[in-house]
């Protein structure tokens, strides 16, 4: 597998993309700066990586999606690339209009950093096939705008459409329905709050996060 | 030029800032003596200078930077000012 | 020279120098400084540069060791931790620092800005932080400002470090009425770093760029006392505020053009701009380098307006370092600092003259020989007498044992902090193995890449402090060291932070004088040196101290992480042992305060060679795998321990006093050198044998199951009762 | 009555944010087709409906809230509109 980091400024989660990517596919990682007009060739895997990208000035993502190197990830995304947006990343996908819907300040009104449940709502995509049976995960989460919000009627094609991949089990911020990470309509874009690129190894604290990495090289190998 | 922008969240998106700021100043209120407040909605400024010296052009660059970077319409509105 | 204004021994008292100080600046000159060369005598001689009423105590403290490879002196402590996976050797960084006066006026943007600051001061030695701390002493509950100074002080650490992207992995936090009028903020950074690659502040040879760089400079904390609370007035005579405000993301993009500056080969000499930015980094750069160093200030990226030089010399803006680069390297420089955005400028050389000499707009607004600001620094052996303490406590009231663990736990110092450090990252870096929710008595975080750990905690208890400064200081660092040894680490070395009330008092200054032997004898005794710190006195108010504070910080080395220790690891069938020896201290414990509401009696002894007798022991059945579980004893005794390691498992426990003590005694006292640990039934018999063998106390008191937590005829209440009555208060208090 | 407040940054404090934005909006204008911005500054205005209907007593209630809670007046200023 050929993969991506895309390193904005302020991004923070980078070098642990990079390190989750690496120890759970034994894929080959490489780093974009966000000024590049282009991307490695043949990438398999692009990840947008969690952190505050310019701070989190103004609205989180907001400047990071105008960078040169996000034009990029959009042209790859509609060619079917794997997409994965992280925190940050999934902030800077929704500002980009990869995926729907836009991540609002938590409900309440506070940074929440825990551990946290999700249930694994849709296990036919590319992000969540190696999840088997397993119903629920655990993975830490970190940020402080991480309410989900779309239009009622978005929301409701996001929900028919089975695009809903990971669902709070005890709601910390006010997510609509409970969404803590959803794909776009075509499955190759997934953007989450909680991070598998920290809990991909027990010594972490959990390793539910390496299955969602093992899931993209099974696409690969199957293909 | 001076442009103002000002950036609410659209009337279907809940202000929870808006709301937890009423909260508090409705629960000061007696201690404080002050009246009671309603539908509060915070909201963001933004003021800055331009080059452009023509009003309807200095418009123009200002609502294509809202719609680009400063606002999401997705979840906000915007009001723009020029002087 | 023409920079006018002249200056008397009255405008040298509105700076805080003392008559008898200006008078050796004019000896030594020869003549009358001008006004920024006043100003500039004035912040290097100020207790917080020039540490002039505790340096000839600090020289108490054991300051080497066989890892220390940088002792106080420079911008953080260096400590050797063996080689990296490259067989690189590495070294981590770590110092602590208060910011507790800023906090106080405007409590977020002054802990954001300790945050910020104490992280410059370890990545400006070559090192990437990777866990933050903080010890945190806020008011009573009660008091009118102390909600607000808890949320703006919580919110502006979580802001700062979370944004920058270093986890805040453990902290201490308490509340007490001596803190009502100065909150403390102490935050401490860890760092690693090549121990070949580690960089130091004095400049090496004459003819060398200056550089500058970060974010420009503004005329923020001059003359931090005089801010204003004036509001909005149409015209914009508003008097100027002074409050420094922290840019985590310049900060974020400072850490990596450091790094990136240093790894490409141009660093001589680096220094963070931290309190007295431009003049302190400048002038210790060139005086201890013994060099001469000329500025010129019209070069200095200037955020405002018409800044005089005095005002830039003095300015604290923050996320600004000053580099002398290695000769022709300033290309690198201005490419890497391109990359990150950041302003950066040439402005000065270094030379031989034994002079900073700054001009500004064609003129020489300063010129001094550096050595006086130095050498001749004001050094004071300040009067001190025997400071108050406590009386050896007579016989303690008792109280129903579930009662007074109920109340302890809900008490404002023991109850969970977990809605403080929620807000807290303790992830980022992906290296985090414990922190704040793990139910461990320090945070750890594995050296990236490799299998070792390192080991951190916060201690101090300043009602131990107060009762007896010197058997306090000891009690600070013995409780350091424990934490440490209680989650499987060998500790190494400390920082502290000093903090204290007004030194020119006699009492006070006894304080300071005794909690320093004490914690300087600890320290010996436990080969524990002292590699960094931080003082900060005349934090009082009205006349009154703060309890004193030597907060420690402390850091320890796990080879293999795996063989790391926590109290959340307890299972049903574990047996439990108390290590050490309980003969029922409880003066100035959390249960006469708590539940008696008393605040007296002589605090714990601590036996040194006891403390390191058992935290050995207990440390050789962390690494054999024979503990399963280890809590330390601190606060409140065995059984708030018992409730921490029980809730933190979700298993009950039941406990039998094995002691001639009351029930109430020998649930709560806090004797010092003390283990709770449980071990697989098997092994238990020959832990004790063991214990025996090596001349440890230890005793079988009880067994894991159930429920609930319970002293055999005694007690017995529910986890989920105990663990409601110690989550509910500071969410409850903080709505 | 209404009352509209806007708190910015007294003079002289740093505006991390403004700061950011004029970056942003500065590197994107020759893309996007804008010119040069400069003197950003962002705020916060909150906008709410109070029960006093006297104007003068509804601005000295706004004051009051504003320098009890909606303002950090350490480093903040305000201007405060009623109608
Ligand atoms: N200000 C703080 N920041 C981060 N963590 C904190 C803070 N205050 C308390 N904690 C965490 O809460 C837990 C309990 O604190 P404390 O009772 O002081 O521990 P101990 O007595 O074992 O040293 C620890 O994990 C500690 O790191
Ligand atoms: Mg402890």
């Amino acid at each position: 597998m050929k993969a991506a980091v895309l390193v904005f400024p302020g991004s923070n989660c980078d070098r642990d993309c990079k390190v989750a990517v690496e120890t759970t596919t034994g894929a080959q990682v490489e780093m974009v700066w966000h000024e590049e007009t282009s991307l490695p060739s043949n990438l398999d895997l692009i990840v947008v990586p969690g952190g505050f990208s310019y701070g989190d000035y103004l609205r989180c993502g907001a400047m990071a999606s105008l960078s040169p190197v996000m034009a990029e990830v959009v042209k790859a995304a509609n060619a079917g690339v794997s997409v994965l947006g992280i925190c940050n990343g999934f902030q800077i996908l929704c500002e980009s209009g990869l995926l729907p819907g836009a991540l609002l300040r938590n409900s309440g009104l506070k940074y929440v950093c825990k551990p946290i449940e999700l249930t694994i709502e849709n296990r036919k995509t590319r992000f969540t096939s190696a999840y088997g049976e397993q119903k629920t995960v655990w993975m830490t989460q970190g940020n402080g705008d991480g309410n989900f919000f779309a239009e009622p009627d978005v929301l409701k094609g996001i929900e028919d459409n089975g695009q809903v991949v990971f669902r709070y089990v005890e709601n910390p911020n006010g997510s609509a329905n409970n969404i803590a990470g959803i794909v776009n309509s075509a499955g190759n874009v997934l953007g989450m709050m909680p991070h598998p690129d920290r809990a991909f190894e027990p010594a972490l604290g959990s390793a539910d996060g390496a299955p969602l990495f093992h899931s993209l090289m099974r696409v690969l190998q199957a293909a | 030029m001076k442009a103002t922008v000002h950036i609410f969240l659209k009337a279907g998106v809940l202000d929870v800032q808006g709301k937890a700021v009423e909260g508090a100043l409705n629960g000061l209120g007696p201690v404080q003596g002050w009246g009671g407040v309603s539908n509060v909605r915070v909201g963001k400024v933004l003021e800055f200078d331009l080059t452009a010296t023509d009003k309807a052009a200095a418009e123009a660059e200002v609502k294509a930077m809202c719609d680009k970077l400063l606002a999401n319409t997705v979840i906000e509105s915007y009001r723009i000012e020029v002087a | 020279m023409t920079t006018a204004q002249k200056t008397t021994a009255e405008l040298a008292a509105e700076y805080g120098l003392k008559p008898d100080e200006y008078q050796v600046i004019l000896d030594r000159l020869g003549r009358e400084p001008n006004y920024v060369e006043l100003g500039v005598f004035s912040v290097m001689w100020s207790e917080h540069c020039s540490y002039k009423s505790s340096r000839m105590h600090l020289r108490k403290f054991p300051v080497t060791g066989e890892r220390v490879i940088c002792g106080p002196g420079e911008n953080a402590g260096v400590i050797d931790i063996g080689d990296g996976p490259d067989g690189q050797k590495l070294a981590c960084i770590f110092k602590m620092e208060s910011h507790n006066h800023p906090s106080y006026i405007e409590p977020f943007q002054g802990a954001a800005t300790g945050v910020g600051g104490i992280m410059r001061d370890v990545f400006t030695m070559g090192a990437r932080p990777v866990a933050l701390l903080n010890a945190l002493r806020f008011g009573e509950p009660s008091h009118p400002k102390t909600k607000r100074i808890v949320e703006g002080v919580v919110a502006g650490i979580g802001g700062y470090g979370n944004c920058v992207g270093v986890p805040t992995v453990a902290g201490e936090t308490n509340f007490h009425s001596g803190y009502n009028g100065n909150c403390l903020v102490n935050a401490m950074c860890v760092g690693l770093a090549d121990a070949d690659k580690i960089f130091y502040s004095a400049a090496p040879e004459p003819g060398l760029p200056v550089v500058y760089f970060g974010s420009k400079t503004g005329r923020d904390g001059i003359h931090g006392a005089t801010m204003s609370s004036a509001e909005f007035s149409e015209d914009s005579e508003e008097k100027r505020p002074t409050v420094q405000v922290g840019d985590p993301f310049a900060e974020k993009l400072l850490i990596e053009a450091t790094l990136e500056l240093m790894a490409s080969g141009a660093v001589a000499a680096i220094q963070d701009m931290g309190a007295a930015g431009l003049t302190s980094s400048s002038v210790e750069m060139a005086g201890k380098g013994g060099l001469g160093i000329t500025l010129d200030l019209d070069k200095v990226p200037q955020r405002e307006e018409n800044m005089s030089a005095y005002e830039m010399m003095l300015s604290e803006s923050q996320e600004r370092m000053l580099a002398i680069l290695k000769p022709g390297r300033e290309e690198d420089g201005y490419r890497i600092f391109k990359k990150w955005g950041l302003d950066a400028a040439v402005i000065g050389e270094t030379n031989t003259s034994g002079h900073i000499v700054l001009t500004h707009k064609g003129e020489v607004v300063c010129d001094l020989p550096l050595a006086p600001l130095s050498d001749d620094a004001p050094l004071y052996d300040r009067p001190w007498v025997e400071p108050d303490m406590e009386a050896p406590l007579g016989s303690a009231p008792s109280a129903p044992v579930g009662d007074a663990l109920l109340a302890i736990l809900a008490s404002p110092d023991m109850a969970s902090k977990r809605w403080l450090w929620e807000q807290y990252d303790r992830h980022v870096m992906a290296d985090t193995l414990a922190d704040s929710a793990t139910g461990a008595d320090a945070g750890m975080v594995r050296v990236h890449g490799t299998k070792k750990a390192l080991a951190v905690t916060s201690d101090v208890t300043p009602r131990y402090v107060k009762a007896n400064p010197y058997e306090g200081g000891k009690q600070a660092v013995a409780e350091a060291w424990r934490n440490l040894t209680a989650v499987g680490a060998d500790p190494i070395a400390i920082t502290d932070n000093l903090n204290f009330g007004n030194p020119e008092r006699p009492k006070i200054m006894g304080q300071i004088v005794r909690a320093i032997e004490g914690m300087a004898e600890a320290c010996r005794e436990l080969n524990f040196p002292v590699v960094s710190g931080n003082v900060s006195l005349y934090n009082e108010t009205n006349g009154v101290a703060i309890p004193p504070t030597p907060t420690v910080g402390a850091v320890g080395l796990l080879e293999d992480y795996d063989l790391r220790a926590g109290f959340h690891t307890l299972k049903a069938g574990h047996v439990l042992i108390l290590i050490g020896e309980t003969v029922g201290e409880l003066g100035s414990s959390i249960y006469l305060r708590e539940v008696h509401g008393i605040e007296a009696g002589a605090p714990p002894k601590v036996d040194l060679a006891t403390e390191k007798l058992n935290g050995d022991f207990v440390r050789g059945l962390i690494q054999s795998k024979t503990a399963k579980a280890v809590h330390d004893l601190s606060d409140g005794g065995l059984l708030p321990a018992a409730f921490d390691m029980a809730s933190a498992s979700k298993v009950g426990i039941e406990l039998r006093n094995t002691t001639g003590l009351e029930d109430f005694v020998f649930a709560f006292a806090e004797d010092q050198a003390r283990y709770l640990i449980a071990v697989g039934e098997a092994s238990a018999h020959l832990v004790l044998a063991k214990a025996a063998e090596a001349g440890v106390t230890a005793a079988t008191i009880g067994v894991a199951g159930g429920t609930d937590l319970s002293l055999t005829g005694a007690m017995s209440l529910s986890l989920e009762q105990l663990r409601s009555a110690n989550e509910r208060w500071l969410p409850e208090y903080m709505a």
